[in-house]
This record gives structure tokens, C-alpha cells and sequence, in this order.
């Protein structure tokens, strides 16, 4: 849970391979510009272990990011996928028009609170209704990191500005935002806590709709003072994960263990995966949306952060579901199944005649 | 300026009033919206149009939905003029808002149909008023309600006006066939409706009208179409396969048809999946958003709206066009600024689309002129979008996509897709064979379009970043300012290489003629009768309408072979020429004057000719 | 084109190498963002400035916070020619990551001090190399952490370029004492780096270097400024009350900087309470809309941004343009197109700028061309948006925005607020009594210029209700063709009006010279050089800057009296050359040609001179 | 609770005037040119009611809207205040702005589902965070009526578009939005229930900060078929209220009555007005965040219509309280007290020389 030191787009050089023969350093990408001790590395970082360990073709993944240092990261990892820098704000429009346009590719966007919580609300709201199968990420360090330390949409009431402002408005939760509007997977954690970042990641990818990660991702520059809620010394002091969790992926079946009666939860995924969920303090239900809604409720009120799994509902349609699009990528279809042959035309025109 | 509002009398010199005519007549009908007049209109269109009639229908409808006053102008002419015609021939009152106005804005000798409670026959001496009491007649059918009352009284009208004009009954029941399709019950009771209204006139007005329908040769074979389904039907056969819009009037129905096309015509019939996907989107700025992002992702993928959902596009527009991401939108332009006035016409973005967004930024845009442009442009748009890698821009406008126009049937398209520079796996692992590699943003063939992958490429040489941000020719971030003007420059020699790619503008008339007329778009339903009436007041003029940015050498060489060239913008500022004056060698600039109309209304060749002639008067 | 990079080998012709100069130098330090180098290159430039000598600085940085190269330039001029110039004397080298890049190219005869472990005298022969150990040296000094050595390391080069450029200590230590206004222990420990690096020196390279500051007297009463700063500042003398904004570079710092003159100067003593409102918007599209109601709503409202932003505030400012409500703009352009090279300069939105929005729309900018206007124009923009009650941009780039500027202090403001055409309760009676009546959108004194009201006016016959879609004078919705076009062609005679309203642009050069260089903005920076350089060269020219649009009618006078006018685009596509293709007298336009420069540095005085001399040379 | 007819923008013909002296009358506006039946036209005449009954007077207030059916109704009350008819979903910028500009205007806001929840979602939700003093009211009929019937972001789930499409996607809920971000006035209403509609509106009047009225509105046109539940029919016969509500404004003191224990619940407002809820069925606590939120739950997990005054905390600063304004309007500050004096200037020089 160590404060990150510079060059994170490498990962631990290890001679093993994954499950379609690639080693983790195939994962990495372009060397970071961040700033060192940025939490923004940490979390590409978990994000090139997470393909990695999935064993996700980097070639079948699209990313997907707006404006800030944490749009700038999908260049700094898996460099051999396809990757789309859009503009500030509206990352979630680009990506569902690419996951419509080719729904077999596995598309991550990454994007900060600046970046979702003001600029692209909108969007972000409605990408939640649609469930586009996005794994999205907000890289949480309540300030505009990029453009030297304003406000963002979910910096702390009370908190105070460089040139001396105060915010008067009280922060928005991005997961109770999502879980209002229906999200099926809403899941919160810290930058530096790595296993249970992965193990949230590894989830996401298996998961056939949106899926939510609000990563709090201190800023070292702008937002790391003691008294901030994304600081590395505050999300490290006041952590109440939910539970530990692990991920059993559907192609790496765990062996049957004895577990004690009541200890953990496991919750499926739709292709087969299971999510174990070990209990810690409490016993956290994450397929239930009230209790989800407790826990969001719980944590805004009482200023504490609360990391893990918080909701999911595997089930739901997702965007090319509801479309009812055909299996193949819309993208790669031939011309005889675009254009429709004569005979087609000549029965519109008949009935313009 | 010059505009001949519809509303104001007018006395035509050319048509006297009185003088009968044959196959040469303007119908136009005031009702209020939400009536349901609209389908008595089309029927009474389609009649004329089965009696071999060139026909067109403009329907002039507020911005709201029910109760405020609508228009409905039907011209047949026999010499396929089908342009908006100002005077008025045969006025039909059914809205007692407007039916004084209506009158007093018709020409000496014009023929009056009024709903009787309206008494309108004391208002002027110089037209002749057929008074009509509908909601009476309707009354002798039994067992109505007072909707179905309402819509009847608008079919009796079409019988009073087929009765006056000589439209014949069985022309009117086979438009009525269409209407309802499968519904001979309605069919029935709107027949016995039509013919109550013309046993009233036949009864009560035995004199002739002062125009006539005779049957005529003219429509076999041909379709009544609004732009906006022949551009749908253009997304369609382009193999548009993902539709991301919001809607705005005046486009809505073109996302609207195509959707309702996709469903039957891209449904597989054995899975019942589709291979279209529509997604109204939270607003424009999302829908561009999406439309790049599948046209990124390799699929053809397009949007449609009007000019404030332009303006929420800019800057995706701008990105389009540095990061080089296909797209086609369509911008079916309205009255202009700001929301202006929503359900009438206008070519006013010209400007903004030409230049959309911050920084150095170039489009090229297509400009149809005629239903059979907008599918083909539409059509040409994917093309040109995948083969130069940008937005395409198609600007139609309300008249255009709204309205209803004769044309021949659709060609099935005849050439492939165009998919443009784009490698696969295999393609990208040659280039290394063959010692190169595959670099997003090289001008590898001088024409400054590059080579593109599109994500899910196997090979993991062909992946690349896409950003709005600085890039060098590998797609690799850079702030270089080397680089950055290398890149610039580049795009700018490509959006020099479209101008032979883009359609050529189209000369018509006298091709010796001194005098030119440039204009683009809709106002192309006006050009031939404008240059008829030009010759008639003796002024040979030739025509060359623009069809797209950037100009086609063509542009010039008409320009240069002229002595004057009027160029004939629907706009305010005149666009047209500002655009113009921007590109042509300066030369040429000293020849251009401008005409305009810009009231909202379609423009009419009256007003082109009046301009014209003042202008040569006043000595060039 | 004519992009004179700096990173690139260049020798000079009128400053051959090793010759010795006195006040005429350029020092180029290169380091990482993020090291705290920025406030050791302030004092280097304000001990300059303290000597008397003319200076600029200017600071190339990085599209990131930390560990980018960037570099920082300052100019000292005698002759007070302050634009970029792209000859380095004098290069200190701090970045391992730019190293060799930066000193190839330098011109022969540069001098390069830097960091010893770079270990760069091998590279070039006819470079002089002065390698200073900057961490040893600063280990001589006891008790520092990491941190405050690299601050130190960076006080150290300070010192070294002191010794060797004859910066006197005594203004090197009132520049610390200035930047670290009482910490008298920082200045001390500062001190103590400079004098470590200066000792160096001295102690190794004895030898004169080929340039030399010697105090004069051109600084007297002068102050160092950025664009931005005096820009806000313009902003509160005008009495601006409402500040929306959204962040970006390079904006930012004018918002920042107005938030805080405002909590010092507009927070009454007494209560505490602010008369000034700041709103952090959650974009541009809020808050181009938080401008227009609070300018509706009768305060002085606000905004500025730079490219993308105004993409955003496209469909707004129709709005603003047709519904006439009052708003000020300040964009601060930078390089785009997309989001580009935000960090870099550019004079690339005046298209998108001058047209802002779909429909027929027409906006008032100006471009401000020296830190004074920054501060007048915005000043301006106040007065002209509410007297002609529209949307007025203020044109800024980064070079003039963000970097440090010599100049008089700002003088305060002479004349009051212009408050423009308002009409309040007991006017609106009057105007009863008059037997007249308030009409919103009246042209009653023939300027195009209607009366208004605003909100709260207790005169019931005083409000008015504002819409983006059509209205007629009363302000009534209304949907007729005649009342539309009333309006528009009176916003039309409105912006006529505006033409003797703008600034007039600023003639200098000789008047009678046959050849014109037209150019606006930050170009200014270059402008006396350049036609010195001219002249140098045997080509004798006037300048014209343009200051705003509409066009003054001077800038036509200007082009007629001129054989050849070369307009100064500091972008690619001649965007100020296309504006005025598009207004002045046909007649004019072959005389004008385009040189440009559009790679995201400032423009110099070289590629100016360099660019209209090959013209002049190849035949007009 | 009749379905209205048409012209509604003349209130009843009444000779009695209010504490200013004005009849009913003079709070009309322009005749309506919506449909005949649209709930829109309803709400016009509740607005014109509470503005008169609460004595406002119409040059002190200033109306807002965005586009649509329902954004064109400012132009049919209070036709003597000021009015600004924005562009589509961006009111709450220009109400923000005006109120700054002129913080003693009294600001109401008309949008409708598609201005608020779809295009203008952003904006709504940052709205919701500054807590303008705004009535901000919504004509919910979930369904965009002036561009012909396309499905809004609160239609329902399921329902049937006229060309065919089915909506695959959740309604948004803006009340439970507007809670979740925070807002101290949430409450939701039915048009023809002028009655509890013209108390909320007196409430809202009265509240000082931003001011959430949901107005289900039926669509006669486009969206008011049998099982819609935006259809009058759905309304009438789903329709729950959380209680029965008065209001009894400051200025107009009520005798005191013997009340019976638990039997009502007053809530007070800043100025001293009071809200009356008379208990129905349950007892709702509009002063709990919690409750809120649960009933919002309930009314969304069984499809019920729940409506009156959901949440209130009148207590939250507005946008001109946290920016610290001035009293008196900054639109009318003379020049002498915006333009700092020569000293001023002369100082800031003094700093750059
Ligand atoms: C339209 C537009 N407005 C403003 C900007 C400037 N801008 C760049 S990044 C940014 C904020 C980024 O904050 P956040 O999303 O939190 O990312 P962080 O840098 O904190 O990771 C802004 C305002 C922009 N790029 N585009
Ligand atoms: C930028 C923009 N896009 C699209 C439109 C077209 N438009 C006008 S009203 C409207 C929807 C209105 O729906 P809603 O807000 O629910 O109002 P209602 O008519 O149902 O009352 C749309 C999409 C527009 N005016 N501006
Ligand atoms: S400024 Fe903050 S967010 Fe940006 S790279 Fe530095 S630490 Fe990370
Ligand atoms: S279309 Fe619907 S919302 Fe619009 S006025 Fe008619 S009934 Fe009302
Ligand atoms: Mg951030
Ligand atoms: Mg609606």
C-alpha cells in the first residue's frame, strides 16, 4: 500500500506467462509523464496486472479516455491495444459508438472526477442507463489535476484552494450517483491498495455491462494534504473495506475448499466467473440495491471510505443487447449484408410510387 | 433581401388574372395543425400526380403541435417547374385565424374555397369565393364523431377543389387506396366525404375554374418522396451501421425513417438480430461522440441534425478532423440564429460548417440540390468520409428534407463501398515484410491521406492512439512543433486532394451565356424556371449549381468563363460568396454579386430573376 | 509557412558569432517542469529589468505538471525589440532530456553553460561550453534536503549567467527579496547558491563572454506583466460582477487572478460581504450561460477560455447574438485544432470566432495586441457588449497572456461605464407619457441599437420577454417571414454601427511606403523589428494593426493606400486574410497576400522579414 | 383533478386581490398554444395561483426555461416579469446567472423530462450542488412532445414508440437524482392536483434555495395511452400522497388550532412560513434524508406514484450566501462601488514594478 515510485507502466519483470502465452510486460505501455508518486500510475499498474492475469488478447481491447492526467494513463498501459484520447468529458459517447460498432472488443475508459463529475455528468449519467459493457474507471483525486488544482465535483466541502477560495458544495459520490441511476456495477477502492484494485478489475472485465470503479488517486501535487479524503495519509488511515475479495475467473476453476458456513459470499458472474467475497466487519449483500444504497448512505454520513464491491447485478441488458445486434462486429460485416440487394430497393421505391 | 412573401398580394404579370390555364396551377390550403389536413393534402397531390401531373408539396407548419395555423402548397406544372410558386390559384380557408390574411394576400382572379361560418366573400371583389358549408355536409353522414368530423370535412375540401380543378374521382380513390392501405372502410367513408364536397360545388358553382387538370404523361414510372426518407434510404444502401442522433426538427424523420428501413431491412431473418444499431443519444454533443467512436471502431456510422445541434458538434468536429476519424452528418439546415424560426428553411450554416471548430480546421461538406442528391450524397458522404478519414458534412435544408418531391425512382447504386486506406492484420505484416511499417499519419502516397487500422487488428504493429492532442506521423504524443506543422500541413494537402473527389458542380442553361447564376442546395427547384424567366426578360444566363466543399476546379472555370456570376444564397450574410471569395483566385472575386432570400420561406424564381434584372439595370 | 524553429541550427546574419554586444542578448534555459526553475528564471529577467534594460520572458512548458522539458527565454533588448527571437546567446542546459537537442541547435558562436554530469563539450566545436558541477557546489552549502537543493541547484545558474552577462549582485538580490518578499533566511540561502554559481565562474571562465547587460535607463516606472493579469485587471476597473468559468489552459490565470483582486478589492470593508460573484462552471457550455443571464439580468458579466471552450459556447452565443443580451469573452487562444498543442500559441479561432454559431450570425471581437490592451480592450468589451447588447469577444493568445511583458503601468480609466440603451422604470413612463412605448426590439434611433430593459424594472410596460426564436420589435414570438426579416437585417445595421465603435486599428512605419504589413494581436511582439529588418533590407513598409471586427473603415483606407499589403496570420489557413477577402471592396483583394506562422511558437521578426522579401523578390 | 380544458393561462375571474392589490388577472400571460388537454397548460394556472395568492410581485420575479412544449410556458403566466426563453437544457446556467446578477428577483424555472434529464442532466445536477434560489419545475409527461413523441429519459421502461422502438432503458427519477446530489427541496406533484401543486408552489416560493418540483404532465399527444404512467388515467388512479399538505406563508398567520397529536406535522421554512402535512396512510418525514430516499425506493421497486413534499432541509446555503454577496442586487451597484479607485490601481502596479 506503498506510495508509488515513478515508471509503473512496467510491470515486475517475470518470466511466466498468462493463458494465451503472453508475459505481463506485453501488458505495459508507453513510459508514464505523471508525476512521481501520482496515484494514477498505481492504478495503471493494477490495470496491466489485471489484463495480464485474465489473460485478455491486447489486441481485442479498446481504450477510451477524455481530458487529465488520469485520460493521459490508457497511453501507459497495454500499448499494443487500440486507444482513443477523446476530448474532455465525453469518453462515454466515443466508447459506445466503438462498442457498438465492434461488440467483441473489451473496452476500458479511463476518466477522472473532473473529467466524469462536471464536464461529462451528462454523459456519464446516460452511459449508466445504457450499460454499455465499458469498464470504467474514475481515477478520483478530487481536483483538476492537469490544469494545476481547481475543484473538481468531488472535492471535499470546506476544503481550500491554492489561490485561497473555499468549496462550498458538497461532493458527488459517483457510486451513488451510478447505484441511483441503475448501475449493475458499482465498486469503490484506493489506488495503492493493489489486490483489492485487481480483483475488482478482473471482475470488471468478465462483466457483460458497465462496470464502475471510483478509485480514490491522491494527487501528490495538487490534493495531498493531510486533511484531504484523497490523500494517500487519509484513504490509508480510514479504508474500511467491505471485504476481502478475490476473483475466480471461469477458465481457472478453484479447487472445492471447505469453507466455514456464513465466511464468504459468492456472487457469479454472467460468464461464469465467481466473485469471493470474504467477509470482514459487517456482511455487505452487494446484490442488493438498498443495501447498496445503506452502505453509500453510511459512508457519506459518517466521512468514511468505504472500499469494495458495492453492488452488482449481473444480469442487466447491456447496450448492444438492447440494440439486439447481431453476434459478429458491426464493423467487420461485408457489404452484402449492409446493403440490401435490389429487390429491397425496388420495394421502397413501390412505395413511393 | 427580395423576398416575395407569400402572404402579401401579389399580381403576377406573366399570369393574368382569368386567363385559363392548363397543368399550370397553385393550390394552397390553410388549416390549423393537429387537424389531420395533412392527409387530405397528400391525397389531393397524389392525384394530380396519378393524373400525370409534375407536382410538388410544401408543407408550411408552425413549431408547435396542435391549433396554431399550417399551410399546404401544392404545384402542378406542367413544365416540371416545382419550385415555390408565389401566387396562388386556388385558395382553400379552413382557419379562421388566417383566412382573412389568406384572402388578402391572393391575386386578382384568384379562385377562394372557404368553410362557410368564415364569410369571407365580402372581403374582396376581385376573387371569385366558392363558400362551403363542410362541417353541414358532413353532418348527412351518419354516425360520426366529432374527430372523425373534423378529419372528413378536410376530404370534403379535396372533393370541392377535384370537382373545380377537373381532378378525376378514381384518381382520388386510388390516392385515397394508398392512404389507407388495407382499410376499405375508411377508404369508403373519405370517398363518400370527397364526393359531397364536389357534388357542392358541382351543384351550387357550375362555372368553370380558371385553370384545369388534364391528364397528362409526365409522372410514369416516377415517385413522390421527401428528401430526408431519400437520404435515409442513401444511409441505408451505404451500409450505415450505427445511427447515433437527438432529435431536431428538421431532421428527425430522416433518423426516424431510417431506423423504421433498418428494422426491415437489416433484420436477419433467421436470428432475428439486427445489423443496425440506433442510439438516441443525451444530446448532439454525445451523438458525434458516438458516431466517431464507431466510425473509429471501422463501422459506417452517421448522425443527423439541424444548426444547434451543429453548433453542440464543434468541438468533436474539430477533433474529427485532426485525429482524422470518419463520420458522416448530416445538417438539415432550418432558420437560423439560435433556435430562429425551427419549421422553416434556410442554407445559413454554411459558414459554420465549412470552418467548425477551434484552431485551423477545413471540412469538406456535400451539398444536394435534389432528393436523388441527398441519397446519393448521403451515400457518397460514407465514402468520402472513409476514404479521407474525416467528418463529411451533407447539407440538405427543411424545403429539401421535408417537403414532397417528384422524382424518378432511386437507382440502385451502382460502384462498391469505398472503405478507404484501411489495413488488416495481413496488410500490416506485409508492410514489415516488405521493410516498412505501418505508420498512422505518413503520407505514404503524396495525397496526404494516410493509412488506418481499426481497433480489434490482430497484428500488434497495427495498433495505434488516437488523440485531438499533438501527434507525430507514428501517432506517438509530441508537443514538436516541427511535427505538429508536418501534420498540419499534410491535412491541409488532403483537403486539397478532395477537391477532385467531391461531386463536380452541375452547368446547366446556355452554356455561352455572359451571365452566370451560382447556387446550391434547394434553391435548385427554382433554377430552371428562374433561367427561363431570365431569358424571357432577356437575359441569357447559364447556371452551375455547387454541390460540396471544397470547390471543384469546375468552380472557378465557370467563374472565369462569365463576364457576372450572381451567386443566389438562401442566407443572410451570403455565405455562398463569402466561401467563395475565400478560395477563388482573386481574380475572379471582382465578378461574383450577390442575390439572396432569406425570409424562411423556399425561395421562388420570381425573386431570382427580379435581382438579376435590377442588378444588370443598375449596370452591373 | 516560414516557421523558424528554435530548436533547429540557425545563423544569424545580422548578429555573426563572437562578436561582442551590449544589451542585445537572448538566454534560453532548459529544464524540467515541476523543479522549481520558474522562479529562478523571474529573477534572472527582473535583474535585467532592474538595470534598466528592456526584457521579455517567455516560457515554453509542457502539456503536463511535472518531469517534461521546458524551457525558458529571456530577451533583453536595447532597442526595446521584445518579440521572440530565435538566436540563443546564451543557453544553460539543466535537462539531461534535451541536452544535445538543445545545443545543436545553437548557432555557431553561442555560449552553453551546463550541468557537468551532461558532459556536452564534446558536442560542438564552435559552441563555447562552460560545465558548472551545480550539486556539488550547492553540497557546500550545509543542512538541505533534496528538494531544497534542485531549488538551489537551479539559483546556482542564476548566478553562474550573472557573473558571466555582468548582472549586477545587487539587483539579483533585490529581484530574491522581491520574489521572496520577507523570507530574509530564503533570500539569504538563495544568495548563497547565486554567488556559489557566479564564483565558478569566475573562478574558471575568466574569459568575456561575447555579450554583456549594461545598465540603462529604459525601465524606469515600468512594470512586468502577463496578458492575463492585465486583463483581469481590466475586468475589475470595468466593474465586472459576474465571473463564470471553467478551467483551461491558457486561461486560467485571468480568472484566477480577477478572483483574487476581487476578494482584495471588492469585498466591503464593513460587512465583508463580496460584490463580485465567481462561478466555477461544470463547462463552458454553463458557463457561457451564466454570463448571458447575469448580463441579462443588468450586471457586467464574464467568461474567458480558450478553443475548446468557445467550441462549447457556439450555440450559445447565437443565442446571445439574435436575443441581443450583453456578455463578454475573452478567449485566449492557443494552438489547436482539437485539443492540439494547448500549451503552445496560436491566432487560429477567428473564423470560428467571427461566425460563432449556425444561422446568420456575426459577433464584435477584439484583439488586443500589447498587455495594455489586454487591459483596455476587455475593458472595452464591457462598454461595447452593453452598448451594443451582444456578445463581445476579446481575442488573447498565450504568448501574450501567459508570458512576462514590459510596459507602462496600466493608467486608470478615464471615461465612465457605458452602460448602453437602458431603459429603467420611470424612463419606461416616460416614454408613455411620450405616447410611445417600450419595444424590446425596436431600431428607434436608426443605428440598429433597440432600447432595453431588465429584470426588476417595476413599470409592468418595462419587461419584456427573450427568446433565441423569432420575435417581432415588441419582443412577441412570432413566426411571420416580414418580422424576421425586419430583425435580421436590423442586427445586420447594428454591427454597421459597431465598425467606428471598435478600436481603430494602429498605423506605424512609414505612411507613405507603397508596401502594407497588416497584422493583430501578439504579432505586435515583432512588429517594429520586423520593419526595421525591412528596411534594413531595402523594403521600405507600413504596418496596419487590426484591433477588432467588425473592421474599422481605416483598415480599407489602409489597403488602398498601399500597392501590396502582406497580412501577418499566425495560423495556417490566413484566417484574418479570409475575413477581410470576405469584407473589403472587391477592388482591394488582389493586393493582398499571406504570410503566415503557425507552429505554435511566438513569431519573430526574421520569418516576417524572411517571408515578404522572398515574396517581394518572386514578382508581387 | 379533471383533465383540463383549454385557455388556462386566464385564471378564474375573481375580484378579490392579494397583499399587493392585485386580482388574479394580473399573474396571466399570453393565451397558450399547447395542445388542448396538455397538462402543461394545468401547471401554468397553479403557478399563476401560487404567485397570486402568495402576493408576489410579477416585476419581481423573473421566469426561466429551456426548450420544449413545456419551456414555452413562462410565456403564458406572470406576463408582466421578465422572461428567458434559453436554449434547450441549459437553463439553469441562465437562472444561476441572473441570480447572481440579482439576487432579489424571485426565479422560477419551467423544463421539461427531455431539457432536464436528457440534455440538460448536467447542468441540472450542478444545479441541484450551487442550490440556486430557484422554483425549478419539471413537466414530466416522459416523452418529448415538441419534436413528436421520441422517448425521454423518464419514459418507461418498455413502453412502445409511435415508429416502432421499445425502451430498453430505466427511467431516471429526478427526485431521487436530485436527493442523491443533495437537494434541500425535492417534492413531486401531479398537474391536476391544483391543489397540493399550488401548495408546493407556495412552499417553493417561499424556500431560499433550490426548489425541485417533479410535475408528472401528461402528454394528451404523444404519451397518454392507458399504461403509461405518465398518462392522466395512470395518475389519477395511481396517485399516492404522502400526505395532505398547506401551507401557511408568513405574512398570514393562522389562528391557532388545537391539532390532534400526530395528526399533522408542521415544517418550517427560513422566512417563518410553515408547511402543514396533514398524515394519510403512513407518516413520512420530509426533514429525513433517509426517509426520502426510502420512499423514492419504494415508488420506484413497486411503481408507485408518490407524491407532495419528499425532502426538505431549508436550511443549506444558496449560491449567493456561499459566494457572499452583497445585499442589494449587483446588477444596480452604482460604478463607484465597482471600480476600485485610482489607489487600488496604483497599488497593483506597485506590486508588478
Ligand atoms: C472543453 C475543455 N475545457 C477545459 C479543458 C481543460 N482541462 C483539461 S484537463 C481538465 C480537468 C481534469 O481534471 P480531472 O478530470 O479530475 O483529471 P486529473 O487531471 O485530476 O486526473 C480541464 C478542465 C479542456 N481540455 N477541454
Ligand atoms: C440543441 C437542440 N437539440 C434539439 C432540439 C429539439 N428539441 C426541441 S424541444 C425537444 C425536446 C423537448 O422535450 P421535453 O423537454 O420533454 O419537453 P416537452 O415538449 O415534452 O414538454 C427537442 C429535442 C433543440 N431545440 N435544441
Ligand atoms: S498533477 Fe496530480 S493528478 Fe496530475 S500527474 Fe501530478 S499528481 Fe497526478
Ligand atoms: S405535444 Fe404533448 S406536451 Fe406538447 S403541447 Fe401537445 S400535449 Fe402538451
Ligand atoms: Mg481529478
Ligand atoms: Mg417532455
Amino acid at each position: 500500500m506503498a506510495t508509488e515510485t515513478k515508471a509503473p507502466a512496467k510491470p515486475a519483470p517475470e518470466k511466466k506467462v498468462n493463458r494465451i502465452g503472453l508475459e505481463a510486460k506485453a501488458y505495459g505501455g508507453a513510459p508514464s509523464t505523471l508525476c512521481s508518486g501520482c496515484g494514477h500510475d498505481s492504478i495503471t499498474r493494477s490495470i496491466i496486472q489485471a489484463f495480464y492475469e485474465q489473460g485478455v488478447a491486447p489486441h481485442a481491447v479498446a481504450k477510451f479516455s477524455g481530458i487529465g492526467c488520469s485520460s493521459k494513463t490508457p497511453a501507459y498501459f497495454l500499448g499494443t491495444a487500440h486507444g482513443f484520447n477523446a476530448v474532455h468529458g465525453r469518453m462515454p459517447a466515443v466508447a459506445t459508438g466503438a462498442n457498438l460498432a465492434n461488440r467483441s472488443l473489451k473496452c476500458i475508459g479511463v476518466s477522472g472526477d473532473g473529467d466524469t463529475a462536471s464536464i461529462g455528468l451528462s454523459h456519464f449519467c446516460h452511459l449508466v442507463r445504457r450499460n454499455t459493457e465499458l469498464i470504467y474507471i474514475i481515477e478520483n483525486n478530487g481536483v483538476y489535476g492537469l490544469t494545476k488544482g481547481q475543484f473538481s465535483a468531488t472535492a471535499d466541502k470546506g476544503s481550500t484552494h491554492h489561490y485561497g477560495e473555499t468549496n462550498q458544495m458538497a461532493p458527488i459520490d459517483c457510486c451513488g450517483l451510478a447505484l441511483e441511476l441503475g448501475c449493475g456495477f458499482v465498486a469503490r477502492s484506493f489506488s495503492a491498495d493493489h489486490k483489492q484494485l485487481r480483483a475488482l478489475l478482473a471482475a470488471a472485465i468478465h462483466h457483460k455491462g458497465m462496470a464502475l470503479i471510483d478509485v480514490i488517486s491522491p494527487c501528490v501535487t495538487f490534493n495531498n494534504h493531510p486533511d484531504s479524503t484523497k490523500s494517500y495519509n487519509f484513504s490509508k488511515t480510514h479504508d474500511i473495506p467491505l471485504h476481502e475479495i478475490d476473483f475466480i475467473a471461469h477458465f481457472d476453476p478453484q479447487p472445492e475448499v471447505d469453507l466455514k458456513e456464513g465466511e464468504v459470499r459468492d456472487v457469479e458472474l454472467y460468464d461464469g466467473s465467481t466473485i469471493r467475497l470474504r467477509k470482514l466487519d459487517g456482511d455487505h449483500d452487494p446484490t442488493s440495491r438498498s443495501a447498496a444504497a445503506r452502505i453509500i448512505e453510511r459512508g457519506r454520513d459518517a466521512k468514511e471510505f468505504i472500499t469494495g464491491l458495492i453492488y452488482l447485478d449481473p444480469k442487466g441488458a447491456n447496450c448492444a443487447e438492447q440494440n439486439n445486434l447481431v453476434d459478429e462486429p458491426l464493423a467487420s460485416l461485408p457489404q452484402s449484408r449492409l446493403r440490401p440487394p435490389k429487390a429491397a430497393l425496388d420495394e421502397i421505391m413501390a412505395g413511393l410510387m | 433581401m427580395g423576398t416575395t412573401p407569400a402572404a402579401k398580394p401579389h399580381r403576377s404579370s406573366t399570369n393574368p388574372a382569368a386567363k385559363p390555364v392548363v397543368n399550370d396551377f397553385t393550390i394552397h390550403v390553410a388549416t390549423v395543425n393537429g387537424s389531420g389536413s395533412q392527409s387530405s393534402n397528400m391525397v389531393l397531390m397524389r392525384s394530380l400526380f396519378q393524373m400525370g401531373l409534375p407536382v410538388s408539396g410544401k408543407n408550411l407548419f408552425p413549431s408547435n403541435i396542435q391549433g396554431l395555423p399550417t399551410w399546404f402548397t401544392i404545384r402542378a406544372n406542367k413544365a416540371g417547374y416545382l419550385g415555390r410558386r408565389v401566387e396562388v390559384d386556388l385558395m382553400v380557408c379552413m382557419n379562421p385565424q388566417t383566412a382573412r390574411a389568406d384572402v388578402q394576400a391572393l391575386h386578382a382572379g384568384a379562385t377562394c374555397i372557404y368553410d362557410a361560418p368564415l364569410n369571407l366573400k365580402g372581403l374582396r371583389s376581385d376573387v371569385r369565393f366558392l363558400e362551403i358549408p363542410f362541417a353541414k355536409l358532413i353532418n348527412e353522414i351518419p354516425d360520426l364523431d366529432n374527430r372523425l368530423k373534423k378529419l372528413l370535412a378536410n376530404m370534403c375540401y379535396v372533393g370541392a377543389v377535384a370537382q373545380l380543378a377537373g381532378i378525376e374521382t378514381k384518381e382520388i380513390e386510388a390516392a385515397l387506396n394508398k392512404q389507407f392501405k388495407k382499410k376499405p372502410k375508411a377508404v369508403a367513408l373519405n370517398m363518400k366525404a370527397a364526393e359531397l364536397g364536389a357534388a357542392y360545388v358541382r351543384e351550387h358553382y357550375g362555372d368553370p375554374a380558371p385553370f384545369r387538370a388534364e391528364r397528362m404523361n409526365a409522372t410514369a414510372g416516377k415517385i413522390i418522396i421527401e428528401g430526408n426518407a431519400a437520404s435515409a434510404i442513401g444511409a441505408l444502401m451505404a451500409g450505415c451501421s450505427v445511427l447515433a442522433w437527438y432529435p431536431i426538427t428538421p431532421s428527425s424523420s430522416l433518423c426516424e425513417t431510417l431506423i423504421s428501413l433498418a428494422k426491415k431491412y437489416r433484420t436477419d431473418p433467421q436470428t432475428g438480430k439486427s445489423a443496425f444499431a440506433a442510439i438516441q443519444a443525451e444530446d448532439e454533443l454525445a451523438s458525434i461522440g458516438m458516431v466517431l467512436g464507431a466510425g473509429w471502431a471501422g463501422a459506417r456510422s452517421m448522425t443527423a441534425t439541424s444548426g444547434p445541434g451543429i453548433s453542440l458538434m464543434a468541438e468533436f468536429a474539430g477533433f474529427g478532423y485532426y485525429a482524422e476519424v470518419p463520420a458522416v452528418i448530416v445538417d438539415v439546415q432550418r432558420t437560423g440564429p439560435s433556435t430562429g424560426l425551427p419549421t422553416r428553411t434556410q442554407q445559413a450554416d454554411l459558414l459554420e460548417v465549412a470552418y467548425l471548430s477551434h484552431g485551423d480546421t477545413q471540412h469538406i461538406a456535400l451539398i444536394p440540390g435534389t432528393v436523388h442528391e441527398c441519397y446519393a450524397h448521403v451515400m457518397a458522404a460514407f465514402d468520402l468520409a472513409e476514404r479521407f478519414q474525416t467528418p463529411v458534412f451533407v447539407l440538405s435544408d427543411l424545403d429539401l428534407g421535408m417537403n414532397s418531391w417528384m422524382a424518378d425512382p432511386l437507382p440502385y447504386p451502382k460502384g462498391d463501398f469505398d472503405r478507404g486506406k484501411v489495413l488488416d492484420a495481413k496488410a500490416v505484416a506485409e508492410l514489415k515484410k516488405a521493410g516498412k511499417r505501418f505508420e498512422r499519419y505518413r503520407d505514404a502516397d503524396g495525397d496526404g491521406i494516410p493509412y488506418r487500422t481499426v481497433p480489434g487488428n490482430e497484428n500488434s504493429e497495427g495498433t495505434y492512439f488516437t488523440r485531438g492532442s499533438g501527434h507525430d506521423e507514428a501517432a506517438r504524443y509530441t508537443e514538436d512543433h516541427e511535427a505538429y506543422v508536418r501534420v498540419m500541413d499534410r491535412l491541409a494537402r488532403k483537403y486539397e486532394t478532395a477537391r477532385t473527389h467531391v461531386p463536380a458542380p452541375e452547368p446547366t442553361g446556355d452554356a455561352k451565356a455572359e451571365i452566370g447564376l451560382l447556387l446550391y442546395g434547394s434553391a435548385e427547384a427554382c433554377r430552371q424556371e428562374a433561367l427561363d424567366k431570365l431569358a424571357a426578360a432577356g437575359i441569357k444566363a447559364a447556371a452551375l449549381r455547387v454541390k460540396a466543399l471544397p470547390f471543384h476546379p469546375d468552380v472557378a472555370a465557370f467563374v472565369k468563363a462569365k463576364k457576372r456570376v450572381y451567386v443566389l444564397d438562401l442566407n443572410r450574410d451570403a455565405q455562398m460568396l463569402k466561401l467563395l471569395k475565400a478560395d477563388l483566385p482573386v481574380e475572379l472575386l471582382a465578378k461574383l454579386r450577390s442575390i439572396r432570400h432569406y425570409d424562411g420561406l423556399p425561395v421562388h424564381a420570381q425573386t431570382v430573376c427580379d435581382q438579376i434584372a435590377a442588378l444588370e439595370k443598375e449596370g452591373k
